[in-house]
């Protein structure tokens, strides 16, 4: 079950660290070299790095073929400090290569993919010299997640943790002077950052406690013995697991500290695909995976991450349907299909979570791959129509879908492939969302009730608000010039987009009942329940599915929107209800009122009353006593050498004085 | 105290004044008839027998000139300077011994004024002092060109002080002394300095007489550059007095010089015969005048700067290393 | 003592202090300079007679003979002998002479309560300082000071002529160079 | 002669050579001044030396000679050069420090 520490080690695992290396070498390159070589190269570069690393995973499957149990493979001694040992060292095993493998895989498309994109994003917004950084930084993400899925220890793992934090912050700020006032890019990185690190701080806790409780911090020493601790300290495990929960909720954009993530879609779209759909965000899934032994031991927390899990997935859900942003719709879907994962953690299906994780890496980079596409020929279209005219085009949003409309005829391939997305996460079969969601729709049906009912409700508004988007952006007619001359997109986009097509369609075959199974892999790594294919539910969900679809053909496929201003039409009918989802609810107005603005009041307290005010009154109380007794002391100083020497006289006929009288 | 002995003291010094006087005056002859000879002239020859009267009638000459003070000047110092620049001319043969002591009213009188241990000490201190009168007569006259010879002058003598003084302290190391009685008396054990100390001879010669301002290092009164230096603005007896304390320091020099490297008195049967000693004195004295004149009538003058560098780059760093080397074999030889 | 001794020590101290006072207030510092001089030089012959000849003849030698004739040198060079205008600090003259009394009070005051030392002059052997014992002190003894104050010497003589150096023109200096 | 005659004469003759560095405002006559109170000090020192029968007030004084001489030159060329800049030595003049 975990980790042997026998000798016979396949030397195929030592290649592990190049998943590490391999990017860091394409980093030190480009860095180095980067200012000599030219934009593809750059990018050739990166993307071969990740690949390597894509193909590093692969042969690290091939070695766990043989022997599933996996292995640690140590690099270094990192520190010894007390009981405290840590050492750098790499966890292969079956979890852990099946995270490398998605996050490799969609890495290398993605990286492909951005450096046709790139290109073009380069030329619209005007930032030639950033293209270089662009690959360096998302090398240094893809390091830092191979850093956190290959971790041996909650330490290293917080190291990939807190890296690509780093990452996402970096790069949501890619375009720091962009947006609104210049800074709005900027601030969305820093908010990202924070709230992470809110949850942070509870992982962070939560390592303290494991270490408190177990004396160590790698995961061959806990697991084992978390039921014998958990006997002595109850308390104890369901504080670790709901710290960690925290951290999760921070990372995977749960309830309550989701609000970063649409604003993160600030940021690039081969960003969004990489880091904020397919990759980062999913780590809280993977780290509530890994640390299944603690989960299990406090059945508490689990019913908490249940519910967390549940509500996000509908929450978001809700608000989806109200967005105009194209980007903004899939981040919300992002947050609400994180939410059915966190769900199948806290409902004990871990393995469903983690197929439903890889699946959704391919659906959702996929779909928000095509929105970049669909964002460039508007941008480009922009561009043109400003050219052709000669006027002051008007600068539209290339991002509101208001803006779109009739894009299947200029853009077919994006047409087809983002149906294919779209089809995949809505959950119709036999696309891979189909399998992943259903699976996790089946565990609620086993254990609770309410749980199904809300993660069906959410699959529900899934498929609508993506239906929506499709009718919104590929039909009906263009409402703006941009749409209207929109072109598609140059291959090095499309050619990734197809794979990941591709990958979607199939994608589900990898938990394919009684095929491939991912579960009975996973049975080495982790506590697997077997899950068996309900065909009751899986009706019903697909059956949702296209129920909701057509709704959302009736609503917004028999009358499109006639021009770009136009009123939605569910606005019309609901008013102040759509108003309020489309601001989210007011959750980042309600934050700011709870939090953000007492926060500031207390930071203004003592920025002004208390540091301008009193200590720097202090300060410059002794400076202005030290100037006024300097100027005062200064008239001394009347330059005269001879008036010195008096006082010089003066002191030695004191002191001689003195002598005298003292006998 | 013993007033036989203040007797001896004050007889002693008239001597040595009287010489000095008289010598001056004949020194004054010798050099005209010398440098005559030199230049294949004759000379003063008309006053007195061969004209040994000359020195007489300069004498009486320059008594009976009008003294003239220039306007402007300052009167106390203008005065001070010539007597200042004579005095020191005056005593500075005070620790020189003239020869073996005699026995004379049934006393042993020992022939020379003063025997003090640091005699080599007080020759540089009445030497140094001798620049204050050539100084303040260049200031005091209120002429550039006077000031200008006693700032030459000034820096001259200072600068070949040096030199000097370091030149004595060959001699004084190989005798162990700073007596000059302990050094005449060192040479008659051993042999005259010059043969021991010929570095320190030949720097003393040129140093002494650069710090008498005699040619070729007669910079201070370089008469086509400066009219005549410090006492440009003098005449009369003033002038007489600058006149007399030059050629009281040639004989002083030579009387020195003498003493350090040719052994004094020191001579053949001075002990025996110990009248002899004066006498071996006097002639060593007037051989190296003799010299100093030949010197004059053969060499041009030095440049200013020529002079100062001879002086700082080759005068002083060799007497150094004179002294250095002496001290060595001194020690070695000991 | 005899009455000629103290006639004689009598005279030359007071020569000393007006000598001092006649460079105190004399109004041209060439006065100042030779009244100094001549203060130096009786300090000198009481050093002769305090059993210091050695130290008497430097004190003429170098003080005298180098010291104070370069002063007069850069005085008559610069003629800086007078200085025109008035006393610019206020109260400086009143206050320097009360305080110059009160010194020299205390140091009287001091010589009579304080230093037990009312003792006549000691006879010294006659070769009490002689040059050698001096050179074999100074040796021995006291070398360390003796080479730092060789060091002092050398670095003022490199320090005084940096300072004065006036700077050439290139084309002179050229020459000299290529000579 | 009691030596305090001696020390007596010293001390005057130093606080002669304060009051000519308080009261002349020629910088040379004040340099004269610190001369004077040097010879002050080796007077006293001599004094000591002959009273205490040790030959170390003597050597110190010809240190104290020594540097002085060492002191002048580099004041004297102080001078120089301030009257070059200042076309005077009149002390009060160089008051460019003044507060």
């Amino acid at each position: 079950m975990f980790l042997s520490e026998t000798t016979s080690m396949d030397p195929l695992f030592l290649v592990v660290p190049l998943v590490v290396f391999l990017p860091l070498l394409g980093i030190l390159v480009n860095w180095l070299f980067g200012k000599r070589l030219g934009e593809k190269a750059i990018g050739t570069i990166a993307s071969l790095a990740v690949g390597g690393s894509f193909v590093v995973s692969l042969i690290l499957l091939f070695a766990l073929r043989t022997d599933p149990q996996g292995f640690s493979v140590p690099l270094m001694q990192w520190f010894t400090v007390g009981g405290l040992d840590i050492s750098w060292s790499f966890r292969v095993d079956t979890l852990s290569v099946v995270m490398m493998l998605a996050v490799n895989l969609v890495g290398t498309l993605i990286h492909i993919y951005a450096i046709g994109y790139m290109h073009e994003d380069a030329i619209h917004q005007g930032d030639p010299t950033r293209y270089r950084r662009f690959f360096i930084f998302m090398n240094l993400f893809i390091i830092a997640m191979m850093i956190l899925v290959s971790a041996d220890n909650f330490l290293m793992l917080f190291v990939g943790w807190e890296g690509v934090g780093l990452c996402s912050y970096l790069l949501i700020g890619f375009w720091f002077d962009k947006g609104e006032g210049g800074i709005a890019n900027a601030q969305a990185g820093k908010k990202a950052f924070i709230t992470t690190r809110i949850g942070d701080f509870g992982l962070l806790i939560a390592i303290f406690l494991i270490f408190w409780a177990f004396g160590s911090l790698n995961f061959g020493d806990i697991f084992p013995r978390v039921g014998e601790v958990a006997a002595n300290h109850p308390g104890l495990m369901l504080a670790i697991t709901l710290f960690m929960l925290m951290g999760v909720t921070g990372k995977s954009a749960q309830i309550p500290l989701y609000v970063w993530l649409p604003d993160a879609m600030a940021g690039p779209t081969p960003v969004s695909a990489l880091i904020h759909a397919a990759t980062m965000v999913t780590a809280g899934v993977y780290l509530m995976t890994r640390s299944q032994a603690l989960y299990l031991a406090a059945p508490a927390a689990q019913n908490v991450v249940m519910w967390v899990g549940a509500i996000t997935a509908l929450f978001a859900a809700i608000i989806a349907v109200a967005q105009f942003d194209i980007k903004k719709v899939l981040a919300y879907s992002t947050i609400s299909q994180l939410g059915y994962m966190v769900a199948a953690v806290g409902l004990g299906a871990e393995t469903a979570a983690m197929f439903h994780l890889v699946t959704h890496a391919f659906f959702k980079a996929l779909l928000f791959l095509s929105s970049g596409s669909i964002i460039l020929s508007l941008e480009r279209a922009m561009e043109e129509g400003a050219q052709g005219s000669g006027s002051h085009a008007t600068n539209i949003d290339p991002q509101d879908m208001r803006n779109m409309g009739g894009l299947r005829k200029k853009m077919p391939t994006t047409f087809w492939v983002y149906l294919v997305g779209a089809l995949t996460l809505s959950g119709i079969a036999p696309l891979a969302g189909f399998f992943s969601k259903d699976e996790i729709i089946a565990a609620a049906n086993n254990t609770n009730g309410i749980i199904f009912v809300v993660l069906v409700a959410a699959a529900f508004l899934t498929a609508f608000y993506m239906g929506r988007q499709i009718l919104m952006v590929f039909f009906g007619k263009a409402r703006t010039k941009a749409a209207s001359l929109a072109k598609e997109s140059a291959p090095l986009i499309t050619v990734p987009l197809i794979i990941l097509a591709l990958l979607s369609i199939v994608g589900g075959a990898i938990n394919f009942p009684g095929w491939l199974n991912l579960e009975h892999w996973l049975e080495h790594t982790i506590k697997v329940h077997e899950s068996t294919f309900q065909l009751p539910v899986a009706l019903i969900s697909l059956s949702i599915a296209l129920i909701a679809i057509l709704i959302a053909w009736l609503i917004y496929g028999r009358k499109p929107l006639a021009e770009s201003t136009s009123k939605d039409p569910l606005a019309r009918s609901l008013g102040g209800v759509f108003t309020l989802v489309n601001q989210k609810f007011k959750v980042d107005e309600l934050y700011h009122f709870l939090f953000i603005g007492p926060y500031e009041k207390l930071a203004d307290f003592f920025a002004h009353p208390v540091d301008q005010g009193f200590i720097d009154g202090i300060a410059n109380g002794l400076g202005n006593l030290a100037s006024e007794t300097g100027s005062w002391l200064r008239k001394l100083q009347n330059g005269f050498v001879r008036s010195y020497v008096l006082s010089i006289v003066a002191g030695i006929v004191i002191i001689l004085i003195y002598l005298l009288v003292r006998v | 105290m013993d007033a036989a002995l203040i007797w001896e003291w004050v007889i002693k010094s008239l001597v040595l004044i009287l010489f000095l006087t008289v010598g001056f005056a004949y020194v004054t002859y010798y050099e005209r008839r010398l440098l005559a000879r030199i230049q294949a002239r004759i000379g003063p020859n008309r006053v007195g027998k061969f004209g040994l009267l000359q020195p007489v009638s300069d004498a009486v000459k320059l008594i009976f000139k009008e003294e003239f003070t220039p306007a402007g000047v300052d009167k106390f110092i203008f005065v001070l300077a010539p007597i200042l620049t004579v005095i020191p001319a005056l005593i500075i043969l005070a620790v020189i011994p003239w020869g073996v002591p005699i026995r004379l009213f049934g006393r042993e009188i020992p022939l020379f004024i003063s025997d003090i241990n640091v005699g080599v000490i007080y020759i540089m201190a009445v030497t140094s002092i001798s620049v204050y009168g050539i100084t303040l007569a260049g200031w005091a006259s209120n002429n550039k060109y006077a000031l200008l010879g006693g700032l030459r002058a000034t820096a001259q003598m200072i600068s070949y002080e040096l030199a000097l003084g370091l030149s004595f302290v060959g001699p004084a190391m190989l005798a162990g002394s700073l007596s000059l009685v302990e050094i005449v008396r060192a040479q008659q054990s051993s042999v005259w300095y010059v043969i021991l100390q010929p570095v320190a001879f030949i720097i003393f010669f040129f140093a002494s007489i650069a710090e008498i301002n005699r040619a070729p290092f007669d910079m201070p009164e370089a008469e086509q550059e400066l009219t005549a230096g410090y006492h440009t603005e003098y005449s009369g007896m003033k002038f007489a007095l600058f006149f007399m304390a030059e050629y009281i320091k040639m004989i002083a020099i030579s009387v020195i010089g003498s003493t350090l490297f040719l052994g004094g008195f020191d001579g053949p049967f001075v002990e025996s015969q110990p009248w002899l000693g004066p006498i071996y004195l006097l002639a060593k004295t007037f051989i190296w005048l003799g010299v100093l004149i030949w010197v004059r009538a053969t060499w041009p003058r030095l440049r200013y700067d020529r002079l100062m560098s001879l002086g700082w780059k080759i005068l002083f760093p060799v007497a150094l290393l004179n002294v250095i080397v002496t001290a060595v074999v001194v020690v070695l030889v000991n | 003592m005899t009455l000629i001794g103290i006639i004689f020590y009598g005279f030359l101290a007071i020569v000393a202090i007006v000598s001092a006072v006649a460079m105190l207030l004399n109004r041209s510092a060439i006065y100042s300079a030779l009244f100094l001089v001549l203060n130096f030089a009786t300090i000198a012959v009481l050093y002769l007679a305090l059993g210091a000849p050695f130290i008497a003849f430097t004190q003429v030698t170098v003080y005298a003979g180098a010291i104070m004739i370069l002063f007069l040198f850069v005085i008559a060079l610069l003629g800086a002998e007078k200085l025109s205008g008035h006393e610019p600090i206020k109260g400086q003259r009143t206050m320097a002479i009360v305080l110059g009394l009160i010194f020299v009070v205390e140091l009287v005051l001091f010589l009579i309560f304080r230093n037990q030392g009312i003792q006549p002059m000691l006879a010294l052997t006659q070769d009490f300082a002689s040059p050698q014992k001096i050179g074999i002190a100074m040796f021995t003894q006291y070398l360390l000071p003796f080479e730092v104050v060789a060091f002092i010497l050398l670095s003022a003589t490199i320090g005084a002529i940096v300072l004065t150096r006036v700077e050439k023109p290139a084309r002179l200096g050229a020459a000299r160079g290529k000579k | 002669m009691p030596t305090s005659f001696f020390l007596a004469l010293s001390a005057i003759m130093f606080v002669l050579g304060i009051l000519g560095v308080l009261l002349r405002r020629n910088a040379l006559v004040i340099f004269m001044s610190l001369e004077l109170m040097f010879n002050a000090a080796n007077l006293a020192f001599v004094t000591f030396a002959n009273q205490y029968q040790l030959l170390t007030g003597q050597i110190f004084v010809f240190f104290i000679m020594a540097v002085a001489a060492a002191e002048v030159a580099v004041g004297l060329a102080l001078m120089v050069a301030i009257f070059r800049n200042k076309g005077s030595v009149d002390i009060d003049q160089l008051n460019s420090l003044k507060g």
